[in-house]
């Protein structure tokens, strides 16, 4: 019999309408990296919610070393040496680095020293090989470094399990590359790391154990060396997926986006390229590089302060998102919930915004169509939910993202912008989005994809430019697209 | 199943809590003061409340899309006062009318192009809409020196305006339009948007700055209607008279149920809003309670109102996790 | 007092003696700039000041008292020569005007009569005695049941602020004089704040619950007679009972006429804040002035309109 | 997509900023140029004891909009704590009536309080009901009437004062360092900033977020009856109506000094800088003889044009 640091035991959760967990068991070991895969929405982020005590679970037991263990709230299971690193941002934008990871535990006295605080968040993130200034306010950093401010904050409890959901789905290959030894690092003190992530490379590179959960119940659970990808993808989507990324045979047609010169303070410089139909342009580089704000240029979001930009052949000034939209551009942003959906609006009103006029009857909405196109894209993607009038609160990360993309594909742009446009899918999920991107290639769109996960950016792309420091630094087609030489570029 | 229908009552009581509360004043009140259940009295309120009700559509839309518009008072009136002079100057009625609107229009758009020239949130849109209200007073108060101006108004369409059932028929039609094109249009549902994320918004492609700067010319221009028509009902105006309407306003629209926080709202129920507040202080008043007396209810109704509210969507939510959970 | 040097760039225009052709400058704080008594008043103090050729600076004391305070010191720094108060209420007199004695300049207490306490330490004070209002709106209401005779001698009465003393004592006075005449005050106190629309909204209410057991109505001034005339004639009850006022604004004066007011009484603005700079002028010059000069009181009819100001 | 564009040097972000300080040292020195009063003793010691009675209150309103909570009622309660000052001043003396206010302060701060924290109603609302109610009791209590006191030792206490400066400032000094200093350097302080930049977040991190929501309003209630009482005490008076401006009063100082109404940021030290400009605005109109409603005119244009110049110069909400 071995020891187990944490069972959790015949665990059920329900929402309204929903049975998020359904009699759901894991054992975890110290030392080890236990992973948990899915599909999106099959109950992993619920099930570590539980484990820290966000959540109470409708019935289950949770024994830490033996123990039973009762949970008052997130402060209670931190100090009961259970941490986590939620999927969503749990930062205070308002305050600084250094105050946001030691938040709610400053000293042991009332008085803040916040030299002590400064100094230790320094240390803390210069040990994880984390470079920044620990006074900077956490609203002005990107959302590569706010997963990092994240992750300094879990590891700084010492806890004994730590969970990390989707700690690296906003990383680029880069920071991911830092934070493997620091989980090495975890698993020789013998801590146990519950590993949450679609990127399955990932699990076979870190983990020891992985756990398979599908609507709400663990359907397998194996030793890393026992298993293989295609077992693990079978499981979790119930049907096995050959190919990771699916061909297409689009043609280039014309060019429809012609950027020239373009600049932006300092963020951007002189940016140069073309866009043709029926190409999937991607952006590499890592982060900071500029890509987000090179989007938002484009889009209208911020005004460039130089440059041009040309649509159809067609000299034009964007000034604003609207003009963008009317030039048949459309922009899946990177920040889901700050930027992509209304969190408190349900699934139609949320595709629906970026068309409206195509929902009317002459003058007024009309809701039905409203539900119908909203149906059909829950259909489409397969968008998990217990009804089409569901609010994105209650859907699950993956889901939230696919809506965000529904409503970009109901907008019937031209020219898709994809920023990190698969973040938190799963990989069944993420194939059907390669298709769905093949489909509107072929279909005469053009697609500028913007992603940190560099295989997908590989596997998908026709064509290859490599931002650094606000500038194009190269541009990589056929043969010369290899991870090699995008971070070559992109290193330096 | 007897538990279930008390549930079921209690439900019911909860949901509709103002609803009742106007129930039982009215009745209480009925049973006291005899002349209090007449039909004149039933309009009597109506239109008393026309006035603060038209104001708080307006705010409705302005709180709907995120934002306070705290200018509203001076805004009635200031446009109360340019009607009179105008008319009172000989000038035709119609003419006085449509410089009042104008002006109320005028403050309510330099409002808007102000707060979303800066992409304003609630606390730039706080301070701004309160300069305007100050400004606006101030204006108010040059030509009358702070002087009431009793009009000098032929019979005509103007006097017609605060007549009768005018004020009421102004003031519902108001409101349903207004709630039309809230739930059902392009308009409305992008003020949702506006008001939940602005930041969505603007990246779905939506005209925010404009779009914004309506709900301000919106409320604007509401004012004025409510500026004019109170004149019309007084036959003269007031440099002070909407003094204080901000609060009346957000309080009825409040009482109605639209949260504070932006994104959602009701129009009809801001006037159920308005109305019980109405009803409240004429019961209050035919019961012959002092004015003094009549804050601390009127205080307490506010606060019972909203914390019933809550209340009822807190257990709402709560039964409905446990319903579907088991059944379905 | 902290006089200005000669020197100081356009600070004004310092103290006479200094610069000789510069006006004297005259400072007022007015507690409730925006009333519609306000108005006129602080007119007339212009207008009088223009005419001795005073500099006339009048402020806004948003009946805030330490507001006011406040605006005294900072105009006896900026060495303005004499001062106007427009107390906001009895009450928090006592520390301005000791402050006002301790500067040495010359000023006068307008409009609100200030504190018993230091009643004897006001150098001059320029008001009506509004107790004096009071009691001849009650002889004229004992007046009017007079000449129409009525069993009940029911009255709805209209009032101004809760607190205010001018309302309070208004109320004092009438009180005085009908106690033992059989009048009747039919409601509660209810405050129209001097604002036409709320007194509208209260008549209307009075009218539902005494309808025709009114016989007499009383406003406390001409704004909200202005008002609760509008229910009444919205309500179609004009010439059923009858209605007295206080005030000379014009529409009481219209009113009068057409007969529908049966009277007022006087309480004249602008002789008030002409008196205030006469006194002023004189203190300045060094001249005795009365303790107080009493703006007089009385009742106004229909046929002697043209022997008061209106505005 | 809210962050700072900090690139064009040093100096654009030194001005970005400090914006209002600028502008306030601009304006207060061309001031003194064109009114030399303006710069005499006498006139700055009257701008300090003036803004100092407001001032109390506006620090506690700036630390409960960090909170990202809001309180109108504050006007209410001073107004009733200089009716009960006065009351109970003249009843049992002076520190029975100061503790017997400040109480009553802390209790009215807690109801609000419990309706925020604990009923979780919006903070506009609920204290809409408050403010109007409170007015009401203060009005039923004195029947509407001033109330005044004699007490000599009152008298002497408000006559008290070292060169001009009475006791107003000196209280407002100690409120301003205690205020300043708890927030930066307490635990109980980065509760409130935490509380109110993300109170999800918060509440997760462990923190009581009920209780920062609900002792905010106690410090406000607190806040409101101490400048209740020095303002009764000022003037030997207390009338339900004073202060009715307090509230707005207070948020438009903190949101000039810049803090912003979403919670989370800012600081007293700021709203500092937001008294001192209003107090300088309002004292430079007197002093140029602007009168009436043309001061009020230039009041509003002022306070529109200074957010303006704030949220353009230092692209706020740059989108
Ligand atoms: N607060 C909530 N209210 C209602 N339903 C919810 C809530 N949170 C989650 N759910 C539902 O519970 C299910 C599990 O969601 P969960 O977030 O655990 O998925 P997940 O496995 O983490 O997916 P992803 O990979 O997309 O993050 C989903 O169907 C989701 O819609
Ligand atoms: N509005 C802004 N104000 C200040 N700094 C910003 C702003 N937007 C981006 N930055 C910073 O500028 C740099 C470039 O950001 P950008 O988001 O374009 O990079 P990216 O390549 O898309 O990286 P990421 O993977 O973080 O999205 C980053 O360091 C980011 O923190
Ligand atoms: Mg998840
Ligand atoms: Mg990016």
């Amino acid at each position: 019999m071995e020891k187990y640091i944490l069972e959790m035991k015949g665990i059920t959760k329900t929402f309204p309408g929903v049975v998020a967990l359904d009699d759901v068991s894991l054992k975890v070991k110290s030392g080890t990296v236990h992973a948990l895969v899915g599909e999106n929405g099959a109950g992993k982020s619920t099930l570590m919610k539980i484990l820290t005590g966000v959540y109470e679970a409708t019935s289950g037991e949770i024994y830490l070393d033996g123990r039973k263990l009762d949970l008052y709230g997130v402060k209670d299971a931190q100090e009961k040496g259970i941490s986590i690193i939620f999927q969503e941002f749990n930062l205070i934008n308002t305050l600084t680095v250094a105050e946001n990871i030691f938040l709610g535990r400053y000293n042991d006295s009332q008085y803040i020293n916040w030299k002590q605080i400064r100094t230790k968040a320094h240390e803390l993130l210069e040990r994880l090989g984390f470079n920044f200034d620990v006074d900077r306010i956490v609203g002005t950093l990107s959302t590569a470094e706010k997963q990092l401010v994240e992750i300094a904050k879990a590891l700084s409890y010492n806890a004994k399990i730590i969970v990390m959901d989707e700690p690296t789905s906003s990383l680029t290959k880069k920071e991911i590359e830092m934070l493997f030894p620091i989980i090495e690092n975890l698993r020789s003190n013998n801590i146990a790391v519950i590993y949450i992530s679609h990127k399955l490379e990932e699990v076979f590179q870190i983990c020891d154990v992985v756990s398979i959960l599908r609507d709400g119940k663990i359907v397998g659970e194996s030793d890393i060396n026992n298993i293989t990808r295609n077992e693990i993808i079978e499981k979790m989507v119930g049907r096995s997926l050959d190919i990771e990324y699916p061909k297409r045979n689009s043609v280039l047609g014309e060019t429809v986006l012609e950027v020239k010169n373009l600049s932006r303070n300092t963020k951007i410089k002189d940016i140069s390229f073309a866009l043709r139909r029926g190409e999937v342009l991607g952006i590499a580089g890592l982060v900071g590089a500029g890509r987000t704000e090179l989007a938002e240029t484009i889009f209208g979001v911020h005004p460039a302060d130089g440059g041009e930009i040309f649509i159809k052949g067609e000299k034009t000034a964007i000034r604003s998102t609207r003009e963008a939209k009317e030039h048949s551009i459309g922009f899946v942003t990177e920040d889901r919930r700050g930027t992509g959906i209304v969190i408190d609006m349900n699934i139609p009103k949320n595709i629906t915004i970026t068309k409206l006029n195509a929902v009317k009857n002459r003058w007024l909405l009309d809701k039905r169509k409203e539900e119908a196109v909203a149906s059909e894209y829950v259909d489409k993607l397969d968008i998990r939910t217990p009804s089409v009038n569901q609010i994105l609160n209650n859907l699950s990360g993956g889901n939230q993202q696919k809506v965000v993309l529904s409503k970009w594909l109901f907008s019937d742009a031209d020219i898709l912008i994809l920023d990190e446009p698969t973040r938190g899918i799963d990989v069944g999920a993420k194939y059907e989005i390669y298709c769905l991107i093949n489909t509107l290639v072929e279909q005469g769109k053009a697609i500028i994809m913007i992603s940190s996960e560099l295989p997908e950016v590989l596997g998908m792309s026709d064509r290859i430019l490599v931002m650094h420091n606000g500038t194009i630094k190269g541009e990589l087609t056929g043969e010369d697209m290899t991870a090699e030489n995008v971070m070559q570029i992109a290193v330096d | 199943m007897k538990s279930m229908s008390i549930r079921k009552i209690k439900n019911l009581i909860r949901s509709n809590f103002i609803l009742i509360v106007i129930f039982l004043i009215i009745i209480i009140t009925g049973i006291i003061e005899s002349n209090y259940l007449s039909f004149n009295n039933l309009l009597n309120v109506l239109r008393q409340v026309s006035v603060i009700g038209i104001v708080a559509c307006g705010m409705t839309y302005c709180l709907i899309g995120g934002a306070y518009d705290l200018s509203v008072g001076s805004i009635v009136s200031l446009t109360g006062v340019i009607t009179i002079l105008t008319i009172n100057a000989g000038v035709s009625e119609f003419i006085a009318i449509l410089y009042g609107l104008l002006a109320g229009l005028g403050i309510g758009i330099t409002n808007g192009i102000l707060i979303s020239s800066i992409n304003g949130r609630s606390g730039e849109a706080f301070i701004i809409t309160y300069g305007m209200q100050v400004v606006a007073a101030s204006i108010a108060l040059f030509p009358s020196n702070g002087l009431f101006i009793a009009g000098r108004v032929p019979e005509g369409f103007f006097k017609f305006l605060g007549q009768g059932v005018m004020p009421i028929v102004i003031f519902l039609s108001i409101a349903i339009i207004l709630q039309f094109i809230l739930s059902n249009t392009q308009y409305g549902r992008q003020m949702c948007f506006i008001g939940s994320n602005m930041d969505v918004a603007r990246l779905s492609g939506v005209r925010v700055k404009l779009n914004r700067v309506t709900y301000f010319a919106i409320s604007g221009l509401l004012s004025a209607i409510a500026g004019i028509v109170l004149c019309s009902r007084v036959t003269s105006s007031n440099p002070t008279a909407g003094t204080g309407f901000e609060m009346d306003a957000i309080a009825a629209v409040v009482v109605g149920g639209t949260s504070m926080s932006g994104g959602s709202g009701n129009v009809i129920r801001t006037v159920v809003g308005a109305v019980a507040i109405g009803i409240m202080s004429n019961a209050l008043n035919i019961l012959g309670i002092t004015a003094y007396h009549q804050q601390i209810l009127k205080g307490l109704l506010i606060i019972a109102a909203v914390a019933m509210d809550i209340l009822n969507k807190t257990i709402k939510n709560r039964e409905m996790e446990h319903e579907k959970a088991y059944t379905g | 007092a902290n006089q200005q040097k000669g020197d100081a760039p356009s600070a004004g225009s310092a103290s006479s003696e200094d610069t000789p052709g510069g006006a004297k400058r005259i400072f007022m704080s007015s507690a409730y700039y925006t009333a519609p008594y306000g108005a006129p008043l602080q007119e007339a103090v212009q207008d009088k000041a223009k005419e001795l050729g005073y500099e006339i600076t009048i402020v806004d004391g948003e009946a805030n008292a330490d507001k006011q305070l406040s605006q005294f010191k900072t105009a006896v720094a900026d060495g303005y020569d004499a001062l106007i108060y427009w107390p906001g209420d009895q009450a928090s007199t006592p520390p301005i005007v000791e402050y006002l004695n301790s500067t040495g300049l010359p000023w006068v207490a307008l409009n609100t009569v200030v504190d018993d306490s230091v009643i004897d330490k006001v150098p001059c004070m320029i008001a009506s005695d509004e107790v004096e209002i009071g009691r001849n709106v009650g002889r004229l209401m004992i007046e009017y049941f007079e000449k129409n005779p009525s069993d009940t001698k029911n009255v709805a009465y209209i009032e101004g602020s809760p607190g205010s003393s001018y309302t309070e004592n208004l109320t004092k006075g009438m009180n005085e004089v009908i106690k033992g005449s059989g009048i009747n005050i039919l409601n509660e106190p209810q405050y129209a704040e001097y604002d036409p629309s709320k007194a509208m909204t209260i008549m209307e209410d009075l009218l539902t619950k005494f309808g025709d057991q009114i016989d007499l109505v009383v406003a406390q001034d001409g704004g909200m007679f202005q008002g609760a005339f509008s229910a009444i004639e919205a309500a179609e009850y004009v010439g059923k009972f009858g209605i007295i006022c206080q005030g000379q604004d014009l529409i009481v004066k219209e009113k009068l006429l057409s007969g529908d007011l049966y009277a007022s009484v006087a309480q004249d603005p602008y002789t008030e804040g002409s008196l205030s700079v006469e006194m002023l002028d004189k203190m300045i010059k060094g001249e005795e002035v009365e303790h107080w000069v009493v703006n007089p009181t009385g009742p106004i009819y229909a046929d002697d309109v043209d022997n008061y100001s209106w505005f | 997509m809210k962050k700072l564009t900090l690139d064009k040097g040093d100096f654009r972000i030194f001005w970005i900023k400090n914006a209002v300080p600028i502008l306030l040292i601009i304006f207060a020195i061309s001031m003194v140029f064109v009114n030399r009063t303006f710069s005499s003793w006498d006139n700055i010691s009257n701008i300090i004891n003036e803004f100092a009675i407001y001032g109390i209150t506006a620090c506690a309103m700036t630390t409960a909009i960090i909170c990202g909570e809001f309180d109108l009622s504050c006007a209410s309660v001073f107004g009733w704590s200089t009716v009960l000052f006065c009351l109970t001043c003249t009843a049992f003396g002076v520190l029975p009536a100061f503790l017997i206010t400040m109480l009553s302060g802390v209790v009215l701060g807690a109801f609000n309080g419990f309706l925020v924290a604990k009923v979780r109603m919006p903070a506009f609302i609920a204290t809409l009901g408050t403010m109007t109610a409170i007015k009401g009791l203060a009005y039923v209590v004195t029947d509407a009437q001033p109330i005044k006191t004699e007490n000599e030792t009152l008298y002497a206490i408000s006559k008290f004062n070292i060169g001009g400066i009475t006791i107003v400032p000196l209280v407002f000094i100690v409120v301003v360092v205690i205020f300043i200093w708890f927030l930066k350097f307490t635990k109980f302080g980065r509760g409130i900033y935490a509380t109110g930049g993300n109170y999800e977040v918060a509440r997760l991190s462990g923190i009581n977020v009920k209780f920062y929501k609900f002792i905010v309003f106690v410090l406000l209630g607190a806040c409101a009856a101490l400048s209740g009482i020095m303002y009764g005490s000022r003037i030997m008076a207390g009338w339900a109506p004073y202060g009715s401006d307090l509230a707005l009063y207070c948020v438009t100082v903190t949101v000039i000094g810049g803090t912003s109404l979403m919670g989370g940021n800012g600081g007293v030290h700021r709203t500092i800088i937001g008294i001192l400009f209003m107090g300088v605005i309002f004292n430079a109109l007197t002093l140029l003889s602007v009168g009436g409603s043309m001061q009020k005119f230039v009041r509003g244009i002022v306070l529109i044009s200074v957010i303006m110049f704030d949220a353009i110069t230092s692209k706020r909400h740059k989108a």
